[in-house]
């Protein structure tokens, strides 16, 4: 009894999507059925993957607020680029591409110690700016017929999205909890000076956790475009703050240092799930809105609460 | 294996801040296998120099001599490499991770693609822990630590790195009696094993139970070292101070009164302690002592109302008040010198004037305007009674010694015309000299009526500063010794025995 | 059903000054008509899912009015989205929707491009796609049935011709206040309106983006005149940011008469200033029709009928002639 | 000497850098050093300058204020829909009570469940979201076109004599009211200090729960004080006019100097940052920049401002 009470305080936020899956199952039978499920889990895929890096962000003790140019940026390079070298070349010219802006996110924070909150918000007016100018603000569609195909299909009846997905978040949980690296973010996002004390070279892993944040943010970026078979600069528009709102509700705190992929995950399906009961239940937008809002604030009130009972 | 005698050279150091020069020319050479005493008032550049050591800062000019050979230590895994590591003053640990992974932060013990050893790191932390005495689950995270148990895990880190010379930075100014034997029994092992110690504190009982030789350094330089035979507590203070004291502890001229200012009964706080009661009469000092985590602190905060209470009733001049927050505590004129002065105690970004007025801005204003010029010739004030080394009144608290920190923190409550003053460890990490002053800035207040209740891991001056003494043991008030009662003795057998009294 | 008579009377005005605002798309009315007609007993009980670019833009609001009244008075069944002005989040709400095996999908897209995807997967699960207000990109048309709407280069080239006919021969510098930089909107009302006025002595002296918003327009009209106190013309892509663009006229201490300037759209706001004589001319959006339309169009398809593959507003100019006795239900 | 001069450039860098680009913009812009648009600047500025002030008392104290744009939206939609059915003056006051109510809902929040920083920026993003729900069930997702009434199209659009437009004047008048607040009294100290450091604050008796329930009352009149001249302005209200004005207005805030870790930085800094914002897109648009490398070139005037800015503390301190 006093085991299960545990488990539950531990996992308030898995114990509450689970409930939220139970609920919504029973209130619309459209719910629980395989299509949709697929389709909650590739509604997830594109933040999911995104959570991978902002994971590492936060965990260090950063925010990335450039996440959704990027995400547009890559998506344009591997489109655009396309006729002139190729796709598989292109889309590694848009990971490049988004790694570029993660070492200027990396430089600006690590080198020149701005503040991340201001540096991104900085680089993602650029990087958004670039991406406008160089699709002239256009959506620009993909002329050749295979790229789509990443985005839109399946094996076995699993879309290699969710496949994808799956493979980095097992692949950020091994690096968070079994390499040294991992866990020097945690260390660097707990008490940096310590870090620093310990030999920690801070501003490489600084650097690398905006690399990091900005490669996922590519990869999203490219299965975004893919998924549309389209990219246009506005695409990510969103993406930093819902990304950042999935990965603190699911527990990994903004301060830096505590937290893990598998609640990120849990944070980031808690709003799919969310989105998608209720436009089943078809409830109006304007209600969703609120709806959401509320929810934020009841979780991370509550987390915030929790947190100052603890000290 | 070099042949040379000392095994750690520092020939002409220098490190100058913007506005400080704090190591002037500096030159120290420790002997293989000593136990090396280091010295000197707050702000003498003891800290400094270890840094600049250990590659956590970079020195201006100067040459450092490891085994024989010059080096140039560029980062503190570089000293580490070269078998050099530090316990910081200022703690060095991560309080949201484990304490196994404190221990071994940034070294990881890996193996192939399982990567981290977790079994292996939990394993050896448990080893450590043992050795530094402290028994908990190393997997616990190290913010649920007392300050103590954080001191000990950051002896067993540096013990996990087996090095060749360690440094302790003041590690003993958290410690009560139990935990110190317990760090003497470590340091005499590691003599025996040939390490090399250097050994920074305030406490000089410490320095003659532990050191071979000892440093004295002053103003950033070093003023001479010699064998710990040929020193006396006295010349070590004097060649410290530049000046001869006469005793350690000044004797209070006043007496106290009468009258009851506070009393309290039966205080509760579930899980932390219960049924406290005691009384404390004007111009008393009563002191509280007790192991580290005994829940001394825990109490007084409990009574200043920054920490609930489940029960009991707190009197003031014989009326019961309830006191819900700080702001409460001091419109009933108590104040509250918390032990962290860092994080609790002072705005550290903020000028001297400002934290001076903070606990009673009222004061100073006019219809909600601060009247600044009231307030800097207030702060004046302040530091000129207590002779704080500054500047001037504008100047960060964040850029003075840890001892004019204190005083500020001091000039605060006095500010706010408190008639209970709550000492939380009031001398933690501040050398002699401002100790002394800060003993008779005590005496003072009480003889001029204020009441004062001192809480202190330092036995000696538990013992000496008081009137009446109360020990605790795991939240619950075991004896009360007054007069010659307050031994070491007694202390002791109140604080460890699980039945006292 | 019993709804059907209370809706009547208010959707009334619409219906009968459809074929006056819109005379060619008479021949195509009909037929909706009769959709209408012998819909009402076929058509109730449908499940038709309707996907908006984003509800919280007014604009976007009027045409979902249009939707909801013509549905009510069908007796079908709405499932509306809010795409959130986010192209994947619209694509995950179109495959919803086929999952969810509705009979047929009104998409008002975020872009015309990003839906191709899901609009072929809904035209291969056998789901008709009517495109409402926006259009899909020409690669995608084959996907949908129709297309319900006004064509944006048609809307700046008679815009372009207003200019010329207003300045005349004279010409004359003039400014671009477009909407959001990269929607397909601003790009073809621009390109739409540069061509109707090539040639002549009127020159384009600045393009600047408002965003489709009022307050930015109005700061960026502020800093045009501030630049050009000769201009001699604006056009504006439409009335929201025509009302900022008045409003720093004003401020800046210009008149209808110095300045003249051609919108879009046929908000009220926007025939009011064409009363007042602060701004020439702007056509009409007629927004609730193209809801309307959008549903019965989409019913037809549903019940197999054919359907044109664009139902083209016509684009009613207001000016000075003709603003007061325009039809007041026409605007929004 | 030389570290004096140095201090002086700490001190007015934001200053510096704002006559920096009023200097580039005056030569190279046409017309950009002319009343008529130094006006304009001023005006353009008077929005934003308002929800600057009001998020800089959020970010001194150490927060953040996500939600004002959205209390802008609501508290417009409010004056104008008010003003059809009583005067003026009525709305106004309706309006300036709703964007306080608002602001104590986010600083009820805040202070109740003890959020720091980084909570604090994700429950004002949530109450973001309520505030714009509301606005948008308010009027059913329609627009408001203007008010009726004169005096209310004054405060936006009047002017007094022929170069002081009503706006700067109202703008002047809260910001100064408000930096006297903030610099010369002891709620604005508390606020600094509990920027600093709120657990030694709230151990030396400051009431910190109050202080920043002000804090944020004070940045939810400003929203709607803001959405006042708005809708003024631009005659009428829609349901996503402050869209985007929260991030607007943290740049602004930090390119006048007000730390986001709390504490440092004063109204009067928070000024500096807006005009220079404003400035900054006036000469844009006179240069004729699209709308693309606007974005750019802001970007990189900000992360310049902010290295310069880093760069000449390390200096100093
Ligand atoms: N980062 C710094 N910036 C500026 N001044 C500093 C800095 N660190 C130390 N100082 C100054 O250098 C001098 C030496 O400081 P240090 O910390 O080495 O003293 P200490 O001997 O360790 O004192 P304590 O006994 O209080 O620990 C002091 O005057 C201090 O104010
Ligand atoms: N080693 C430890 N591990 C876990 N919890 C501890 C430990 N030491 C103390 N505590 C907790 O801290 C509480 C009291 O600590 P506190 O710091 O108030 O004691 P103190 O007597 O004031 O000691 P200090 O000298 O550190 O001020 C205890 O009730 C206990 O719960
Ligand atoms: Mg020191
Ligand atoms: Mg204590």
């Amino acid at each position: 009894m006093t085991k299960v009470k545990k488990i539950i305080a531990e996992q308030k936020t898995l114990v509450f999507l689970l409930l939220l899956v139970i609920l919504m199952g029973i209130i619309s039978p459209f719910f629980l059925t395989g299509d949709n499920i697929v389709n909650v889990l590739v509604q997830s895929s594109i933040y999911g993957i995104m959570a991978c890096g902002m994971t590492f962000a936060i965990i260090g003790g950063d925010f990335d607020l450039s996440v959704g140019s990027t995400m547009a940026l890559s998506g344009l390079v591997a489109i655009l680029c396309e006729p002139y070298v190729g796709q598989v070349p292109a889309m590694l010219l848009a990971l490049l591409t988004a790694v570029a802006v993660g070492l200027v996110n990396g430089f600006l924070v690590a080198k020149c110690g701005i503040s991340s909150f201001i540096v991104t918000i900085g680089t993602s007016y650029i990087f958004k700016g670039i991406a406008l100018k160089i699709s002239s603000g256009d959506p620009i569609a993909s002329s050749n017929p295979w790229f789509g195909r990443l985005g839109n299909d399946k094996i076995l009846g699993i879309p290699y999205l969710v496949i994808i997905m799956v493979l980095l978040v097992l692949i950020t949980h091994y690096v968070l909890t079994a390499t040294r690296f991992g866990r020097n973010i945690y260390t660097i996002g707990g008490n940096m000076e310590v870090a620093h004390n310990s030999g920690i070279r801070t501003a490489f892993y600084k650097t690398s956790i905006f690399v990091l944040s900005a490669f996922t943010a590519g990869t999203a970026g490219i299965l975004n475009a893919s998924k549309l078979n389209t990219a246009s600069a506005v695409q990510g528009d969103n993406a930093a703050l819902s990304v950042i709102t999935g990965v603190v509700i699911g527990g990994t705190s903004l301060i830096g240092g505590v937290g893990s992929i598998g609640k990120s995950m849990i944070g980031i399906l808690i709003f799919s799930v969310i989105t998608n009961a209720l436009d089943l239940m078809g409830v109006f937008s304007y209600y969703q809105t609120g709806i959401r809002g509320l929810m934020l604030i009841v979780i991370i009130g509550m987390e915030a609460y929790a947190r100052y009972r603890e000290s | 294996m070099s042949t040379d005698e000392y095994i750690l050279k520092l020939d002409h150091i220098e490190k100058s801040f913007p506005g400080v020069k704090a190591l002037k020319d500096i030159s120290l050479h420790v002997k293989r296998g000593e136990v090396r005493g280091l010295v000197g008032e707050n702000g003498a550049g003891k800290s400094t120099m270890m840094k600049v050591l250990t590659g956590i800062i970079p020195m201006d000019s100067g040459q450092i001599t490891i085994d024989g050979q010059a080096v140039t230590i560029t980062s503190p895994l570089h000293a580490q490499s070269l078998g050099l590591s530090i316990i910081f003053q200022e703690f060095n640990l991560v309080n949201s991770l484990s304490i196994a992974e404190n221990i071994y932060v940034g070294r990881l013990p890996k193996k192939g693609i399982r990567g981290i050893q977790w079994k292996k790191v939990h394993e050896d932390a448990k080893a450590l822990l043992k050795r530094v005495g402290l028994d908990v689950d190393p997997s616990a995270r190290v913010g649920s630590l007392s300050v103590a148990g954080k001191q000990m895990v950051e002896i067993a880190k540096a013990l996990s790195q087996n090095s060749k010379i360690i440094i302790m930075d003041e590690p003993s100014a958290t410690l009560t009696d139990k935990e110190l034997e317990h760090l003497f029994g470590i340091i005499d092992d590691l003599k025996k094993q040939g390490v090399t110690v250097i050994y920074i504190s305030h406490r000089l009982d410490e320095i003659f139970r532990l050191c071979d030789s000892v440093t004295v350094i002053r103003d950033g330089e070093v003023i001479d070292t010699n064998p710990i035979e040929s020193l006396t507590k006295e010349t070590i203070i004097s060649k410290m101070v530049g000046r001869s004291m006469d005793q350690e502890y000044p004797v209070r001229a006043g007496t106290c009164g009468d009258e009851v200012i506070l009393e309290v009964r039966d205080l509760c706080r579930k899980g932390v302690f219960e049924h406290i009661s005691f009384s404390l009469h004007k111009g008393e000092r009563l002191g509280i002592a007790g192991l580290v985590g005994a829940g001394r602190t825990e109490i007084v905060r409990a009574i200043f109302g920054a920490d609930k209470l489940t029960g009991g009733e707190i009197i003031l001049h014989g009326k019961p008040v309830t006191i819900h927050s700080p702001k409460e505590a001091i419109s009933h004129k108590i104040a509250l010198v918390t032990e962290d002065r860092k994080t609790q105690g002072l705005v550290l970004e903020s000028s001297i004037s400002e934290n001076t007025t903070l606990a009673a801005l009222k004061k100073i204003c006019r219809a909600g305007f601060v009247n600044r010029r009231e307030e800097n010739s207030v702060a004046a004030q302040y530091v000129d009674t207590l002779k704080t080394k500054t500047p001037g009144t504008k100047a960060l608290v964040l850029n003075l010694s840890g001892g004019n920190q204190q005083k500020v923190v001091l000039a605060k409550w006095l500010y706010t015309d408190a008639e209970v003053l709550i000492l939380d460890e009031p001398t933690r990490g501040i050398d002699v000299g401002a100790k002394y002053e800060i003993y008779q800035l005590i005496n003072q207040l009480a003889d001029s009526g204020k009441a004062i209740i001192i809480i202190s891991s330092e036995m000696p001056e538990v013992i000496s500063m008081s009137d009446r003494l109360l020990v605790i043991h795991d939240g619950k008030c075991k004896g009360e010794l007054t007069g010659d009662q307050k031994t070491g003795e007694n202390i002791m057998k109140y604080a460890i025995l699980e039945e006292g009294a | 059903k019993e709804e059907a008579p209370a809706a009547a009377p208010s959707a009334e005005p619409a219906e009968t000054a459809a074929p006056e605002a819109t005379p060619d798309a008479a021949p195509t009315e009909s037929p909706a008509a009769n959709a209408a007609q012998t819909g009402t007993a076929g058509a109730s009980g449908l499940k038709i899912g309707v996907c908006y670019c984003m509800l919280s833009a007014p604009a976007v609001k009027v045409f979902a009015q249009g939707i909801q009244e013509k549905a009510k008075e069908l007796g079908v069944e709405l499932i509306e989205l809010d795409g959130g002005f986010d192209a994947s989040k619209q694509t995950d709400q179109i495959n919803s929707l086929v999952s969810q095996k509705v009979d047929g999908i009104v998409l008002n897209p975020v872009d015309g491009t990003s839906i191709i995807p899901a609009v072929k997967a809904a035209k291969e699960a056998g789901i008709p796609v009517v495109m409402g207000a926006m259009d899909i990109d020409e690669s995608g048309r084959e996907y949908v049935v129709s297309f319900v709407g006004a064509d944006d280069k048609d809307v700046g080239a008679a815009a372009g011709k207003k200019m010329l006919e207003t300045l005349g021969e004279k010409g004359g510098k003039v400014a671009i206040v477009e909407g959001t930089a990269g929607t397909s909107a601003a790009t073809l009302r621009t390109e739409g309106f540069e061509e109707a006025i090539k040639g002549s002595s009127i020159e384009v002296v600045t393009k600047l983006s408002a965003d489709f918003d009022k307050a930015k327009a109005m700061s960026i009209t502020e800093d045009i005149l501030t630049k050009y106190p000769d201009l001699s013309g604006i056009w504006v892509h439409d009335d929201t940011m025509c009302v900022g663009v008045a409003q720093a006229m004003k401020s800046m201490g210009y008149t209808g008469e110095d300045l003249k300037v051609v919108s879009y759209n046929g908000s009220k706001n926007g025939a009011d200033m064409v009363k007042s004589g602060e701004i020439v001319a702007t056509s009409v959006q007629p927004l609730v029709d193209e809801g309307r339309t959008s549903i019965e169009v989409l019913v037809k398809a549903i019940s197999g009928e054919t359907v044109e593959t664009w139902y083209k507003d016509k684009i009613d100019m207001l000016d000075a002639s003709n603003v007061d006795s325009y039809d007041p239900a026409l605007l929004w | 000497m030389k570290t004096n001069v140095k201090k002086i450039i700490y001190r007015y860098s934001s200053l510096i850098l704002l006559f920096f680009f009023i200097l580039i913009a005056s030569i190279f812009a046409e017309n950009f050093f002319t009343v008529r648009n130094l006006t304009n600047v001023v005006r353009q500025s008077c929005v934003l300058g308002l929800l600057t002030v009001g998020m800089s008392f959020v970010l001194i104290c150490g927060h953040m204020d996500l939600s004002i744009g959205s209390i802008m939206t609501f508290t417009g939609l409010i004056a104008i829909s008010f003003g059809t059915r009583m005067p003026a003056g009525a709305a106004i006051v309706c309006a300036l009570l709703v964007g306080i109510l608002c602001g104590a809902v986010n600083g009820l929040i805040i202070t109740l469940t003890h959020a720091n920083s980084g909570e604090s920026l994700m429950i004002t993003f949530g109450t973001q979201l309520l505030f714009s729900a509301v606005s948008l069930l308010y009027t059913g997702g329609f627009s408001l076109s203007g008010s009726e009434s004169d005096f209310y199209n004054a405060l936006g659009t009047g002017s007094i004599g022929k170069w002081l437009p009503v706006p700067v004047l109202i703008y002047i008048v809260f910001a100064v009211l408000l930096w006297v607040l903030e610099s010369k009294t002891s709620f604005g100290r508390q606020m600094h200090m509990i920027g600093f450091n709120p657990v030694c604050s709230h151990l030396s008796g400051v009431r910190t729960g109050l202080v920043k329930m002000v804090c944020y009352c004070i940045s939810g009149f400003c929203a709607a004080a803001g959405a006042i001249i708005l809708t003024s302005r631009t005659l009428g209200a829609t349901p996503t006019a402050g869209v985007g004005y929260e991030m607007d207005a943290i740049v602004a805030a930090v390119l006048g100097g007000i730390s986001l870790s709390g504490g440092l930085g004063s109204i009067a800094k928070a000024f500096v940052g807006v005009i220079t914002l404003s400035v900054l897109s006036n000469a844009m648009n006179l240069f004729g920049f699209q709308s693309f490398d606007q974005s750019i070139v802001k970007g990189c005037v900000l992360i310049a401002a902010i290295a310069f800015d880093v760069w000449n503390r390390k200096q100093t301190v």
